[in-house]
């Protein structure tokens, strides 16, 4: 202890002369700083109402409400966040995991109120001063992601091995690739709504999560009874929702899926679906074709104790999805293993029996209490431009038809295909190898209407073709083709700059000044497909109503107007897998319902 | 390290030894052998603190695990050992004489799992809660959820929609 | 009060509560009942605002006075000092902290409240004397905030103190804080902040659930 | 046993005697004692708590301190939380230092869950701990002299103490309540002119202690009321778990930045701060050059850290992230001392048990309580903050 120690406490004083650090009043107005994480917003027209802030809240302070003026629709499910700031601590996780980047917390912190139920808001819907904010907590930059965005990649055969091959080119996940992907899901569940079918799909890939294959296939066969061939071939409407996609890369729901099926075989299917044994109830239902929707109600309907009976024109059950799908894309042997189970289930297909030739309609109405024809779309359409009536102009459906029954296809060593949808890309493809395999090299060109950022067909499917030496030359609207000497030379065609005119319909524009001039000594048109109702009589065609574009009209049953007949599939939905299975769901449920009604109309005897 | 392990090895019981990710040796050792081990690694191998007394419920193995953590400040080791006792009437004998401040860890315990210490000062009073009537709160069986739910219930007036279900009602009431 | 309610409180009542006996200096016995003897048995009463221009010249002089009980109660507390500091400089508003129940006129709940901490908070409140208010800081006192399933913690102030102002914010910055203060003074001016009158008004109420989550209610029911 | 500041030779007869267990029988009825009760609503005591005393004139002859009105069962709620959603309810554990909070759950969950952290992050893990660190002694060093009535100086820093808080409000959003460390990473690289400003706050905070150090450290009546006040004697320390700067004060080089080195402070240059009186005035004084050491290291770290970097690992998603089964133990070096996580995972989303043990643990409870006997009542609150008590994290 000294005299220092004495006076120097009093060095204090020194701090009178100097300026005060207090903040000028009005103190409230000082801003947050550029990061603050002060109170919500949210641009509710970027929002898609996942509700995965909702789920990572740890105090539930969010809740999914309905708001009005957005419309639930695909991809958006109508519901939009709303804060309880009884509960909430503005940690801005929910910005963080924000799947569509649309939640942001702005700097803006004062909000004093005498009435607490005043602290539950909607950001974006109920005005607060704090709206046109623009500093704030956002998510982080960079790489910074509380899930992956990007897809684990499927492992595709190298185009050298698979142009010449029709083995199948896409590897399927293994176990650590599959539960990697599973792991990217975030549950909202807004795939389920937009897929025809609508799978439990949060559900089956929660299945993988925890390595419960058996639980995943029976969420599969829910809703579902051909997961092999739709792993494979979906049109995967689910995926262009995912909400993962609105910054990244949407899950591969198909290939999860096909992962799932894969892994269980085949004879332990009866045992992990507990459907060993069924028992009858003795009504019978006919079913004429074993594609999607017939084997889809088929399947339902044995569930349910009927017995089915499918008719098949062909030698093989599996319809368009083994005569119009190549095999590299869907091996046969997968579409066995779905079939073979509905058929364990009892289901009996009668194969080389055309309906309307061997056995009609009629016969079939009478003979069975109910009649469920998905018959699907065989017939190929043409182009009806001029030469398009010569010998060696054919349809792509029937060509894909005849490789799959192993007949000799017309092959020549330049080939043109016109159309640029997904089964244009199929026979492309599939000639191209055969080209391959015959010629030892692929001389196929590929044109549409459509220039290559609108080809309906999937975006890979033509990267891939690409990759197969196959060409694709979108753009270019067909003019007329060739003939010299009764041989094919080459396709006329002319740059298509618009498709459709103002009002919206179907109008091709052509400019003229820009031709080009495809050689080659086959063409393949390959531009959609027509149904064939031959097997309706008159009778009946005339008691069915029958709509403009010549479908039949059901209600929302799949029952037409002769209530035993129910159909379903391409015919009434247009092409596509899952919407078949979906209606033969449908159909089979509906089927059941008017049975049990009919039942109890007519008194016990 | 390895000295230690294979010296306790030779004196007591322990087993399902394994190396934390932190570098932690754990261990596992009957109750009975417990205070004996630890009293010898404080008194010959210089395991002076004790760093941690904490207890795990094991519900579904109906199993307390209690784990004592010590640490030698000289070689800047820590060695962690497992006690398995019984949920039911569960008790475990108390260290407060090795280590005073065990003391509050055990009170804790007892307050929170109900796992007795017979003899540890003070191990009856309550610690952290007051007039306390229901399940000790830190077993698991304990939904604190509910519990407060039922006693502080919160402010209504909440309502929340499952985007998927919300959906389905939207879109396709009826499939 | 039924005989058996007055049973269950002098389970927990603490051993100096009891009715004792006390040997005097002189060897005489006195008998004691502390809950008669030391606390005072007047309940809270309705106060009625005075007529016209001295109400509002009252009013005027609660406002620009505020003093603060220096009570922490949660994490929000840790807000409090920097708001008395020189940067924010809460004096400059009439708002000081005094260290006693007895001088102060606003108490502020900083939070969360355990029911230990609540039944302490209680009698704190009626200690003060009127005119009071409360604050209420950060989601916790209004709907349980991030202890919304703890078994330790209440969900809603109102239910147990009457709150005169709520301020959002997990904890509300100094600035936050500042602007809560200038709305309770323009509520007392206008006259608005009657939490100590509903209160008084709602008294049983207000016990009935205060009783129901203090299990060991061991002091008087009302005491000031 | 005896802690004897103050003597009771003249009154030994107040002096409550011992039964034959060594039990001190203090009889209150014998009207030669008073029980005192201090807090929880109490400026002398730091946080939400009480010390029951009883005091002999102003002599404490028994305390015991009161915990719980902090309680909320966080290691209840891990429980039911996520990984994830455990952070924002672990930092408020400790509510001055949350940092700690943060560092340790996420170091434990990457241990378990197996993720590297990229460079950058530990780097930016660094900054904050350390302006963690410095924040709270920016509080503790002249809230010291604030116990025994000087309560200027402790203005100073709690404004001093606001720079760090602007900066932490810049580099994280949030004032008290970082929320900046987590699994796999940290929530943003450093503002643009972060460091800069940082350096002016340091340049202040410098010039702030030096006043400190003449109204303070060199006070003669701050002097005469710390020193040879709570004495700690050495080998209490490790049979009461003493750590950080209270065993440092007593002459232990306990450091666990230096013993179980994390992050990258194995690569920067700093010594431990060690005292050896053992009493308040040399806790005071170990806290006094911490402020410089970790001024010190935030310069060091700022110097070394890389300009840019990734920010995060890549961890699985949050929403269903399942941490195999296994057990660790977590500690760093927080302002009042080691702060320790125990981690026990059971291979599902939610963690088993989280189980903090921080400083104040052993030093608020048994130790306080065996401290304040004999000491004088005026002298209490300057004890108790002295070992840094902080009742939150005995609570939890």
């Amino acid at each position: 202890m000294s005299l220092k120690d004495t006076f120097s406490p009093f060095s204090a004083w020194r701090k009178v002369f100097e300026k005060p650090v207090t903040i000028k009043d009005p103190i409230s107005e000082r801003p947050g700083a550029d990061r603050y994480r002060g109170f919500h917003k949210n641009d509710i027209t970027s929002c898609i109402g996942c509700g995965t802030c909702e789920t990572i809240c740890e105090n539930e302070a969010i809740d999914m409400v309905p708001v009005e003026g957005v419309e639930t629709k695909d991809g958006d499910s109508g519901l939009r966040p709303r804060v309880d700031y009884g509960r909430c601590c503005w940690c801005g996780l929910c910005v963080d995991i924000c799947t569509t980047g649309s939640l942001s917390l702005t700097n803006a912190y004062t909000w004093v109120e005498e009435d607490p139920e005043k602290y539950r808001y909607t950001p974006g819907v109920d005005e607060k001063p704090w709206d046109n904010e623009e500093k704030g907590w956002k998510k982080p930059e960079p790489n910074y992601e509380f899930y992956n965005l990007n897809r684990v990649t499927m492992e595709h055969l190298h185009p050298e091995e698979r142009s010449d091959s029709f083995v199948e080119m896409v590897k399927g996940y293994s176990k650590e690739q599959a539960e990697k992907e599973a792991d990217r899901c975030v549950e909202c569940g807004i795939c389920t709504a937009t897929c025809p079918a609508h799978m439990g799909i949060p559900e089956y890939i929660k299945a993988i999560r925890n390595d419960d294959l058996e639980e995943g296939l029976r969420i599969l066969y829910d809703t579902n009874p051909l997961p092999e061939i739709c792993g494979r071939i979906c049109t995967h409407k689910c995926e262009t929702v995912c909400t993962l996609g609105q910054r990244g890369e949407a899950l591969s729901i198909r290939w999860l899926k096909r992962y799932i099926a894969d892994q269980n075989p085949s004879e332990k299917y009866k045992k992990i679906l507990n459907s060993g044994f069924l028992k009858k109830n003795g009504k019978k239902i006919a079913i004429i074709g074993s594609g999607p929707s017939g084997l889809s109600a088929a399947h339902y309907l044995a569930l349910m104790g009927y017995t089915c009976t499918i008719f098949e024109k062909l030698a093989k059950a599996g319809g368009m999805m083994r005569f119009g799908i190549p095999e590299y894309r869907l091996p046969y042997d997968q579409i066995d293993k779905d079939i073979s189970y509905i058929e364990s289930l009892g289901v009996d297909i009668k194969y080389n029996t055309t309906v309307g030739v061997d056995i009609t309609l009629e016969e079939l109405g009478e003979k069975h209490d109910a009649v469920f024809s998905g018959t699907g779309l065989h017939l190929g359409r043409s182009t009806r431009i001029e030469g398009s009536d010569h010998k060696n102009v054919y349809q792509s459906i029937d060509l894909l038809r005849d490789i799959t029954l192993g007949k000799e296809v017309p092959l020549t060593e330049d080939i043109i295909v016109i159309g640029g949808g997904n089964v244009a890309m199929d026979i492309t493809r599939s000639l191209a190898r055969l080209q391959k395999q015959k010629y030892g090299k692929a001389g196929i060109i590929a044109t549409s209407l459509e220039t290559e950022d609108k080809m309906p067909a999937d975006r890979e499917e033509v990267l891939e073709a690409r990759e197969e030496d196959a060409t694709v030359n979108p753009g270019w609207a067909p003019q007329r083709i060739e003939i010299e000497n009764d041989k094919i030379k080459g396709l006329h065609v002319a740059q298509c700059y618009s498709l459709f005119d103002d009002e919206g319909k179907f109008n091709p524009q052509c400019n003229m000044d820009n031709l080009q001039f495809f050689e080659g000594s086959m063409v393949v048109e390959s531009i959609g497909q027509g149904m064939d109702l031959s097997y309706l009589s008159e009778d009946l065609k005339h008691e069915l109503e029958i709509d403009k574009r010549g479908r039949i009209k059901v209600n929302e049953n799949f029952q037409s107007g002769l209530p035993w007949l129910f159909l379903g599939g391409d015919i009434i939905q247009g092409p596509d897998v899952i919407h078949g299975i979906a209606n033969g769901h449908k159909a089979a449920k509906g089927i059941d319902e008017f049975l049990f009604e009919k039942q109890k109309d007519t008194p016990k005897t | 390290m390895k000295e230690i392990i294979d010296h306790l090895k030779k004196r007591f019981p322990v087993y399902e030894i394994g190396e934390g990710p932190n570098g932690v040796i754990l261990m596992s050792v009957e109750a009975a052998k417990l205070v004996p081990m630890l009293t010898s690694l404080k008194t010959n191998h210089g395991y002076g603190i004790l760093v941690i007394l904490s207890a795990v419920d094991w519900l579904e193995d109906c199993k307390f695990q209690l784990t004592y953590i010590i640490n030698n400040p000289d070689e800047k080791r820590d060695l962690g050992i497992r006690v398995f006792i019984k949920r039911e009437d569960a008790e475990m004998e108390s260290i407060h004489s090795l280590w005073e401040h065990a003391a509050t860890f055990q009170r804790e315990i007892k307050e929170m799992f109900g796992i007795n210490f017979p003899g540890s000062p003070r191990v009856d009073e309550p610690f952290l809660l007051e007039g306390w009537d229901n399940l000790p709160p830190m077993r698991r069986d304990f939904d604190t959820k509910q519990y407060s739910e039922d006693t502080y219930f919160p402010r209504p007036g909440r309502e929340t929609n499952d985007p998927a279900e919300y959906m389905k009602q939207k879109l396709y009431p009826d499939e | 009060m039924s005989d058996k309610q007055q049973n269950q409180e002098d389970k927990f009542l603490a051993p100096e509560n009891r009715k004792h006996t006390v040997i005097g200096p002189e060897g005489e016995e006195i008998h004691v009942d502390p809950l008669n003897d030391y606390f005072c048995q007047d309940l809270p009463k309705v106060e009625a605002p005075y007529k016209g221009i001295l109400e509002k010249f009252l009013n005027w002089a609660r406002a620009e006075s505020l003093w603060v009980l220096a009570f922490g109660t949660g994490c929000g507390s840790i807000e409090l000092p920097p708001l008395f500091s020189p940067r924010f400089d809460a004096y400059r508003f009439g708002v000081a902290m005094r260290p006693t129940p007895r001088q102060s006129g606003v108490l502020i709940i900083s939070g969360y409240l355990s029911v230990k901490t609540l039944k302490r908070v209680i009698r704190s409140y009626e200690q003060m004397q009127n005119p009071k208010y409360v604050i209420a800081l950060g989601s916790c006192t209004i709907n349980g905030g991030m202890y919304w399933d703890s078994y330790n913690t209440i969900n809603r102030l109102d239910q147990y103190l009457p709150v005169d102002i709520y301020i959002a914010g997990y904890m509300p910055r100094p600035e936050s804080i500042l602007s809560g203060f200038n709305k309770l003074k323009e509520r007392i001016k206008n006259g608005d902040a009657e939490g100590a009158n509903d209160y008084a008004e709602k008294l049983d109420w207000y016990k009935a659930n205060q009783k129901k989550i203090i299990k060991d209610w061991n002091m008087p029911s009302y005491n000031w | 046993m005896s802690n004897t500041n103050y003597s009771w030779k003249n009154n030994r007869s107040l002096f409550p005697e011992a039964d034959e267990t060594g039990k001190l029988v203090v009889d209150l009825d014998s009207q030669k004692y008073i029980k005192v009760w201090q807090g929880p609503n109490h400026p002398g005591v730091t946080g939400n708590m009480s010390l029951e005393l009883t005091v002999s004139g102003d002599e404490v002859v028994e305390a015991k301190t009161h915990v719980g009105y902090l309680h909320r069962g966080f290691e209840k709620l891990f429980e039911r939380r996520r990984y994830i959603q455990c952070f924002p309810t672990c930092i408020r554990m400790c509510v001055p230092e949350p940092d700690t909070n943060e560092y340790n759950l996420a170091r434990g969950t990457e241990l378990l869950g197996g993720i590297e952290v990229p460079e950058m992050a530990n780097w930016l893990r660094m900054i904050a701990l350390e302006m963690a660190r410095l924040q709270v002694l920016l509080r503790m060093v002249p809230g010291q002299a604030g116990t025994m009535g000087l309560g200027l100086p402790s203005q100073w820093g709690l404004y001093y103490r606001e720079l760090i808080l602007d900066r932490f409000e810049e580099l994280t959003g949030g004032r008290i309540y970082h929320m900046y460390i987590l699994p796999g990473g940290v929530r943003g690289l450093l503002p643009a002119g972060f460091k800069k400003r940082l350096e002016e706050n340091l340049v202040k905070i410098e010039s702030f202690m030096k006043d400190v150090d003449r109204v303070i450290y060199a006070n003669t009546v701050f002097k005469k009321r710390t020193k040879g006040i709570g004495i700690i004697p050495a080998d209490w320390i490790d049979p009461y778990g003493v750590t950080g700067p209270v065993a440092r004060a007593a002459g232990y080089e306990r450091d666990v930045r230096k013993d179980y080195p994390y992050l990258y402070y194995d690569q920067l240059d700093f010594g431990v701060n060690v005292e050896h009186e053992s009493d308040v005035f040399a806790r005071f004084l170990v806290r006094r050059k911490d402020v410089d050491t970790t001024i010190d290291l935030l310069r060091q770290i700022m110097s070394k850290m890389p300009d840019k970097g990734d920010i995060k690992a890549e961890t699985p998603n949050v929403l269903h992230w399942k941490i195999p089964r296994g057990e660790t133990l977590v500690r760093c070096e927080s302002s009042r001392g080691e702060y320790i996580f125990y981690l026990v995972a059971d291979g599902s989303m939610y963690p088993r048990r989280i189980n903090l043990r921080g400083p104040s643990y052993a030093h608020a409870v048994t130790l306080l309580e065996k401290l304040l006997i004999n000491a004088n009542i005026s002298d209490v609150s300057s004890i108790m903050v002295s070992l840094a008590t902080c009742p939150p994290e005995i609570e939890r």
